[in-house]
């Protein structure tokens, strides 16, 4: 065997080099190409224009000649923006946590209670998800309407005096944060319900057995279990949150006196409605930096308990 | 002619050698398994001769075609997966016939293929079955159909035993040999599982870290093995090794375990052993089975010896017995009748006919 | 329990013991008790669309219990079904949802194959960048894209602005990431020997992905279909800003741009719009809500 | 848009069946000559508004052979805006385009001028007001003609019993319908009184803080009514003057007697606070009385729309112009044109005014005196003094006379309203005199 197989086998060393490595070439070019419109996609419709958005960001206001890091100086001299700043911190960091916590919660239940029934439920704590939030915060705010608001009606029964729902700084906020959370605590429910059932029963047999309570069963097993679904969720949500503008736009308008405006609507405000661009630009590319902070925290602890395991 | 040749292949992740040079020729209908522990690169040897990696350096020769360069689908092989890998979404026949499909075969032909497959490993009822339909040796069964059915020049099994219960390994073994016996294509199996090496080998290949330490038939390893490796790798319970000196002591060779246990040399040895007389570092390798209660009647080469037992596990037909000979634990096989019992001594016979003489330092049987 | 009794020697069981089934049942009744809670918590604003919606305007105005309709009419959803404006809305949406669904997957599921299973340079920095892109908030980056728009006017003849088609082409910024993420997810969990079976079969890597990949990822497939169609569904920025025309409009923007006029609200239709609106993604969830389950339990747990 | 670049057939089989409102001439041989214009105009509230316009531009499209698309565009969401910044941007969409405010200040670069247009107008119609002419003539050009669709005065509609039976004051003599005003009594500070007495009631004023147009108009009024100027013509920043203090203090005054949550109102907020009964008087043109009309009858028949009440340096009423302006990059501006010079005819305004049941406010002197306004019940003359036909006010915006640029976002970010919340609140006048200064020195950006 080896006497047929030696001179064939020196036949092709000649060439042997280049043509495993066409091989290996064609096979990364396939992959190329078929990610090619991914990438095509994200180069054109979402790098681009937010280089774009830089070099809009850097002209004057009537756009006619470029200041450099001008605007971005001036921006970040204004009190409103750092308003802003803390209004959208304030706003993406609470939604989120209560998002996590309720998704979390009502995931729990959910899977606690027959698997006959859970359809049923679940169908109805996804309703807000479904919802398209500009059409839902209508809803809220019809709900919260100083002349006609129906929770207030319903506090007048207890004797308790109207709430001014948006027309007060705190409550303001407290109302764009709620509806928030409303529209987004589904997303997380669904999300760790998956995670949920990926988390093998004999773990909590075993914990059982050692044990644990129902409350450290929670914690030492399914915490850990969803670690990553937990961060990366968070993280996804946190960054649309944050980029958040229906809800805000719709409910409040940034208002009372600027009380609500976040990052998106601040940015719309300045840029569309006050005929700014170039600054509304820069507002908007302030919110970059701070989510490519808190995505590198969460992503790098991610890939940290990814090779742990 | 689907004889299949390595010529110092290589395979390198990174920086780490996973395959160091491997030399191999498997010839036509033979049966090899390549065995050894988990990272001795036994598995990315058969995946470079599947075409699934590519090769770092060397050449894979199939039926006298160097196939470094072809991809897998054209090498005319055939894979049984650990996990099986069945198509989770097609039923038995269609995932036996997938690969005849994707070739292009006649329809008839398909079927009077998959048929005959079926029948050979009697699943012919299982055909319209989904894989999660499926018992776990019905699931071996269907893999093996689907490489049987390609009638490739080479099958290669990938531990395809593993994953079932002990019962259902002995079983399929069998069932491998025999479809083995009846189809006479060339087979590379790759397992962990001495056992599965002996029984089911032609000629077995024993590797460790990267490199091939011995091929032999399953007989010449059991008893000539080439290396400390092979000799403690084949054959279970594992062979004892046990530290020892030789002695040159008035023109007689002397194995000296420890101040009070020393034996003789065999004659036949005597001669080959000769040179090593006073070298440091030297082991002494002997099977469980070589180890036996004392008889009435000694043979030539058997010694006796008292020694406290530590601890005895019977095992119906058999009764291993476990002491301890310089720091090292010995394991003997006496008979269930000859009256072991743990923390009394006992009177135990060694057959240094058996015996195998070792250099640690390289590694070598002597 | 029981040994415990015994070996205490008492005949009555500790009290501080209940049966395993007294325990379980009361973990489900607080389940449903608190079920019950965060259901009316998230039912109460979609209810109380249903409720205005069946309202007639002088009702609304009249202040009268806000909870309870006295005299339900359905002359909103009249109006409503009966204006052809609203139903070309709805055309446009689903047009647009589903083009975009069907654009997205193919995107997604070829790069998401390719990412997970075929790597090329860059692959690794590719699969975690796509989640990134998130980062670009859409509010920065619609006044670029008129410019983008103009510049193809120019140089094609092509005119991107007020066409509800153009929604078809940005649309994807929005959804692709997050479905390439769980496609890769999803296809990471599928096992390794699968592919290269099928490679030692014969297939090719289209056939790989065609025939094998897609088939076994169909619930991480409708998983990730599910978001797409949702986001498209609710979309509301780009609309406003891309179309102008009634007719180019898409629902949210429809209802939003059409029935509040300035500062008259005629709040029972918006209601009834907006209830309307939301029924064809309730409808595909309660159909396709257990593959979504099982499509992130596979596919994005994995992470 | 689409269309231009179209072929007619597509274009016409395409769109025709669609509601977006497409007249085509008849096909007549040759008619291309004219060619055709999109047009982007306001959406008005008032149902079948827009068909007058619709009409309008049809019986033109015929006479002129000329194809026009029109959109109906709502400032709801600030869609109009922001069409109007994206055709701005992109450089393409309709050749007219509805505007409000300070937007043909904004994209001045980008409008064709029209002076000889508006001085034929003018002879034929009569003066516009100083307000129209501050927002519309930029640069000694006249780049937008005045629209008569969508402008508004912004003055008091108040409750005829609650006026009577808390402030004492009977609107309806103060301004009989068809009589002369008798108005000289009608101050802030009749007003202050009339506001406090009727929050005592449980009626208050409904007058908005928030940041949207109703809001600052008002106060933009009441500004003017003390001569409180904040940025002057040239562009100085003179905001720490006794005017603007004394505009605050009384605001701060006022804020007293108003509803909690006003600094939250948008433009609705006061609309239905009206309606829903509880507001003694808001300051709005008569939407808010024909929504009341349609689902609250009673309290319709209560309602007056009046003029503003007059302070030491006049009586000013907030004017709210829309405009339409030709963007540049028009390729039949005559067509445009001409158009135009059609919809701005004394009888093609007053179908526009009569369709949108007097809300509608020609910015013409002469067209002050339809008989719609006359006529419109209930009560029976409820809307006479709407287009002040004595000429009794100062029509003017907030923000004026600064710069148009600086106006602009003083106006759209409702600085005013912030100041007066700001001081009511309980922060020191000069404090938030400083804060204000420090606002209006970030709008200089250019």
């Amino acid at each position: 065997m080896a006497d047929i197989a030696a001179p064939t086998a020196t036949a092709a060393a000649g060439n042997r080099r280049s043509s495993l490595h066409k091989l290996v070439q064609r096979k990364s070019t396939i992959a190329f190409l078929m990610a090619l419109p991914l990438i095509l996609l994200i180069a054109i419709l979402i790098v681009y224009p937010a280089g774009y958005a830089v070099y809009l960001a850097m002209l004057s206001k009537s756009m006619t000649k470029f200041v450099g890091l001008g605007t971005f100086e001036f921006i970040l001299k204004r009190q409103v923006f750092w308003d802003v700043v803390y209004q959208s911190c304030l706003f993406a960091i609470s939604a989120v946590i209560f998002k996590a916590i309720i998704g979390f919660i009502v995931a729990h239940l959910v899977h606690n209670i027959p698997l006959k029934g859970q359809r049923k439920w679940r169908g109805m704590l996804l309703v807000p998800w479904v919802i398209p939030p500009a059409m839902s915060t209508l809803a809220w705010l019809w709900l919260f309407d100083p002349s006609y608001s129906a929770f207030n009606w319903i506090l007048a029964h207890f004797g308790i005096g109207a709430i001014p729902w948006t027309g007060e700084a705190g409550w303001a906020r407290f109302c764009v944060i709620l509806v928030n959370i409303w529209a987004g605590a589904p997303f997380f429910m669904i999300m760790y319900l998956a995670a949920l059932k990926s988390v093998p029963e004999q773990l909590h047999e075993a914990a059982a057995i050692d044990g644990a309570s129902w409350l450290q069963r929670i914690w030492y097993v399914n915490l850990p279990m969803m670690r990553n679904i937990i961060a990366i969720t968070a993280l996804f949500s946190l960054i649309v949150t944050f980029a958040n503008f229906d809800i805000v736009r719709v409910l409040t308008a940034g208002g009372p006196l600027n009380a609500t405006h976040i990052f998106g609507t601040w940015s719309f405000k300045v840029g569309i409605e006050s005929g700014d661009i170039p600054q509304g630009a820069a507002v908007s590319l302030f919110m970059a930096p701070i989510l490519a902070i808190a995505a590198a925290f969460i992503l790098r602890d991610i890939s940290r308990r990814g090779s742990e395991v | 002619m689907a004889q299949v040749t390595l010529r110092k292949v290589v395979k390198k992740y990174d920086e780490v050698m996973a395959v160091r040079g491997v030399d191999l020729d498997i010839a036509d209908k033979e049966f090899i398994v390549l065995v050894g522990p988990s990272g001795c690169g036994k598995s990315t040897t058969l995946r470079m001769i599947a075409g699934l990696e590519e090769i770092s350096g060397g050449d894979i020769a199939i039926g006298g075609d160097v196939v470094n360069d072809v991809p897998p689908k054209d090498r005319d092989i055939a894979m049984v997966f650990q996990n099986y890998a069945l198509y989770p979404h097609m039923n038995v026949y269609e995932n036996m016939s997938f690969g005849l499909k994707l070739k292009r075969t006649p329809r008839n032909e398909i079927e009077q293929r998959v048929k005959q497959a079926a029948q050979i490993l009697d699943i012919t009822e299982l055909l319209d079955r989904k894989p999660k339909q499926l018992s776990g040796g019905q699931r071996q069964r269907v893999a093996m159909g689907r490489a049987i059915v390609r009638d490739p020049k080479v099958f290669l099994f990938d531990e395809p035993l593993s994953n079932l219960d002990a019962k259902l390994r002995v079983q399929m073994r069998t069932e491998i040999k025999k479809v083995h016996q009846k189809v006479r294509t060339t087979t590379v199996y790759v397992t962990h599982d001495q056992v599965e090496a002996m029984t089911l080998a032609d000629r077995v290949v024993v590797m460790n870290a990267g490199l091939i330490e011995q091929v032999g038939s399953p007989n010449d390893l059991y008893h000539l093995p080439a290396t400390k490796f092979v000799a403690g790798f084949i054959g279970s319970p594992a062979m004892n090794f046990i530290p020892c000196q030789l002695e040159q002591a008035a023109g007689a060779l002397r194995i000296r375990l420890n101040d009070k246990l020393s034996m003789p040399v065999p004659a036949s040895r005597t001669k080959r052993y000769a040179s090593f007389a006073g070298k440091p570092d030297l082991v002494l390798g002997l099977r469980p089975e070589h180890i036996s209660e004392t008889r009435p009647h000694a043979e030539p080469d058997q010694h006796d010896f008292d020694m406290p037992i530590e601890v005895v596990e019977p095992m119906g037909m058999e009764t291993l017995v476990y002491f301890t000979v310089n720091n090292t634990e010995i394991c003997g096989r006496v008979n269930p009748d000859a009256g072991s019992a743990a923390g009394q001594a006992m009177k135990l016979r060694a057959d240094l006919s058996k015996m195998h003489l070792i250099d640690n330092s390289t590694g070598k049987v002597l | 329990m029981a040994n415990a009794a015994i070996a205490t020697g008492a005949p009555s069981r500790p009290v501080k013991y209940r049966s395993m089934s007294h325990n379980r049942r009361w973990a489900m009744r607080w389940s449903y008790f608190f079920l019950i809670l965060f259901v009316v918590f998230f039912l109460t604003p979609p209810l109380y669309m249903l409720i205005t919606s069946l309202k007639s305007s002088s009702e609304i105005s009249a202040a009268t219990n806000p909870w309870w309709v006295y005299k339900p009419t359905l002359s909103n959803y009249e109006e409503l079904l009966g204006q052809n404006q609203y139903l070309i809305f709805f055309r446009n949406s689903a047009l647009v949802s589903v083009c975009v669904v069907i654009i997205t997957m193919v995107i997604s599921v070829t790069a998401a194959f390719a990412l997970a299973r075929m790597k090329f340079w860059g692959s690794a920095t590719l699969a975690t960048g796509v989640f990134l892109t998130y980062l670009v908030p859409d509010t920065l980056l619609f006044i670029p894209l008129f410019k983008m728009f103009a510049f193809v006017r120019d140089t094609t003849g092509i005119e991107l602005m007020n066409h509800w088609w153009t929604l078809i082409i940005i649309y994807p910024t929005l959804t692709v990431p997050f479905c390439t993420w769980i496609m890769i997810g999803y296809f990471a969990s599928i096992p390794k020997e699968l592919d290269e079976a099928a490679l030692i079969d014969g297939a090719s890597w289209m056939q790989t992905l065609t025939k094998i990949f897609i088939p076994v990822a169909i619930p991480g497939i409708i998983a990730a279909t599910i978001f797409a169609f949702t986001v498209s569904w609710a979309q509301f920025l780009y609309p406003l800003a891309f179309t102008t025309s009634t007719d180019q409009l898409v629902l949210p923007v429809g209802i939003v741009t059409t029935l509040i006029k300035g500062d008259v609200f005629n709040w029972g239709q918006i209601m009834t719009g907006a209830l309307l609106g939301a029924a064809p993604p309730l409808i595909i969830y309660a159909f396709l809500m257990d593959y979504y389950i099982a499509g992130l339990t596979a596919g994005a747990t994995k992470g | 848009m689409g269309f231009k670049k179209v072929s007619r057939r597509r274009f016409v089989g395409g769109t025709a069946a669609l509601s977006s409102a497409m007249v085509a001439a008849p096909f007549v041989r040759g008619a291309y000559a004219a060619g055709k214009i999109s047009v982007g105009f306001w959406d008005h509230w008032v149902p079948n508004a827009n068909g007058a316009t619709e009409k309008l531009i049809k019986e033109w499209g015929e006479k002129e052979k000329v194809e026009v698309q029109i959109d109906f565009i709502t400032s709801q969401g600030n869609k109009l805006l922001l069409t109007t910044a994206a055709e701005a941007q992109a450089k393409s969409g309709h050749d007219i385009l509805a505007m409000n405010t300070f937007l043909p200040a904004r994209y001045a670069d980008q409008l064709v001028p029209l002076n000889a247009e508006m001085e034929k107008l003018i002879a034929d119609n009569g003066k516009v007001n100083e307000t129209v002419e501050y927002l519309g003539k930029i640069g000694g050009k006249w780049l937008v003609i005045p629209a008569t669709v969508g402008s508004q005065i912004k003055g008091p509609c108040s409750r005829i019993d609650y006026m009577k039976e808390y402030a004492k004051i009977d609107v309806q003599k103060m301004y009989p319908a068809g009589a002369e005003p008798q108005d000289k009594d009608w101050t802030l500070d009749t007003f202050m009184k009339a506001a406090e007495a009727c929050h005592k009631g449980g009626h208050p004023f409904g007058i908005g803080l928030g940041t949207t147009s109703d809001c600052v108009d008002t106060i933009g009024a009441v500004f003017h009514a003390f001569g409180a100027v904040m940025v002057n013509a040239k562009g100085e920043i003179v905001v720490k003057n006794d005017q603007v203090r004394q505009a605050l203090d009384f605001y701060k005054k006022l804020i007293a007697f108003l509803p909690e949550d006003v600094p939250a109102w948008d433009d609705a907020s006061n609309n239905k606070f009206l309606v829903s009964g509880q507001a003694s008087m808001i300051m709005n043109p008569p939407s808010a009385w024909a929504v009341a009309k349609r689902d609250a009858p009673k309290v319709a028949e209560q309602l007056w729309t009046h003029p503003f009440p007059a302070g030491p340096k006049g009586r000013f009423a907030p004017f709210l112009p829309f405009f339409w302006g030709i963007w540049n990059f028009s390729k039949n501006v005559p067509a445009a044109k001409s158009l135009l010079m059609y919809l701005s005819q004394a009888s093609s305004v007053e179908k526009m005014v009569v369709a949108s049941g007097g809300y509608d406010l020609p910015s013409f002197e002469n067209l002050t005196k339809f008989k719609i306004w006359a006529e419109a019940e209930p009560p029976k003359g409820t809307l006479f003094s709407y287009p002040d036909p004595y000429h009794t006010q100062i029509l003017s915006i907030a923000a004026a006379p600064a710069p148009h640029k600086i106006a602009e976002q003083i106006y759209n970010l409702g600085l005013q309203t912030q100041m007066a919340v700001r001081y009511f609140k309980g922060e020191a006048l000069e404090k938030t005199l400083d804060w204000a200064a420090n606002e209006l020195e970030g709008y200089m950006r250019n």
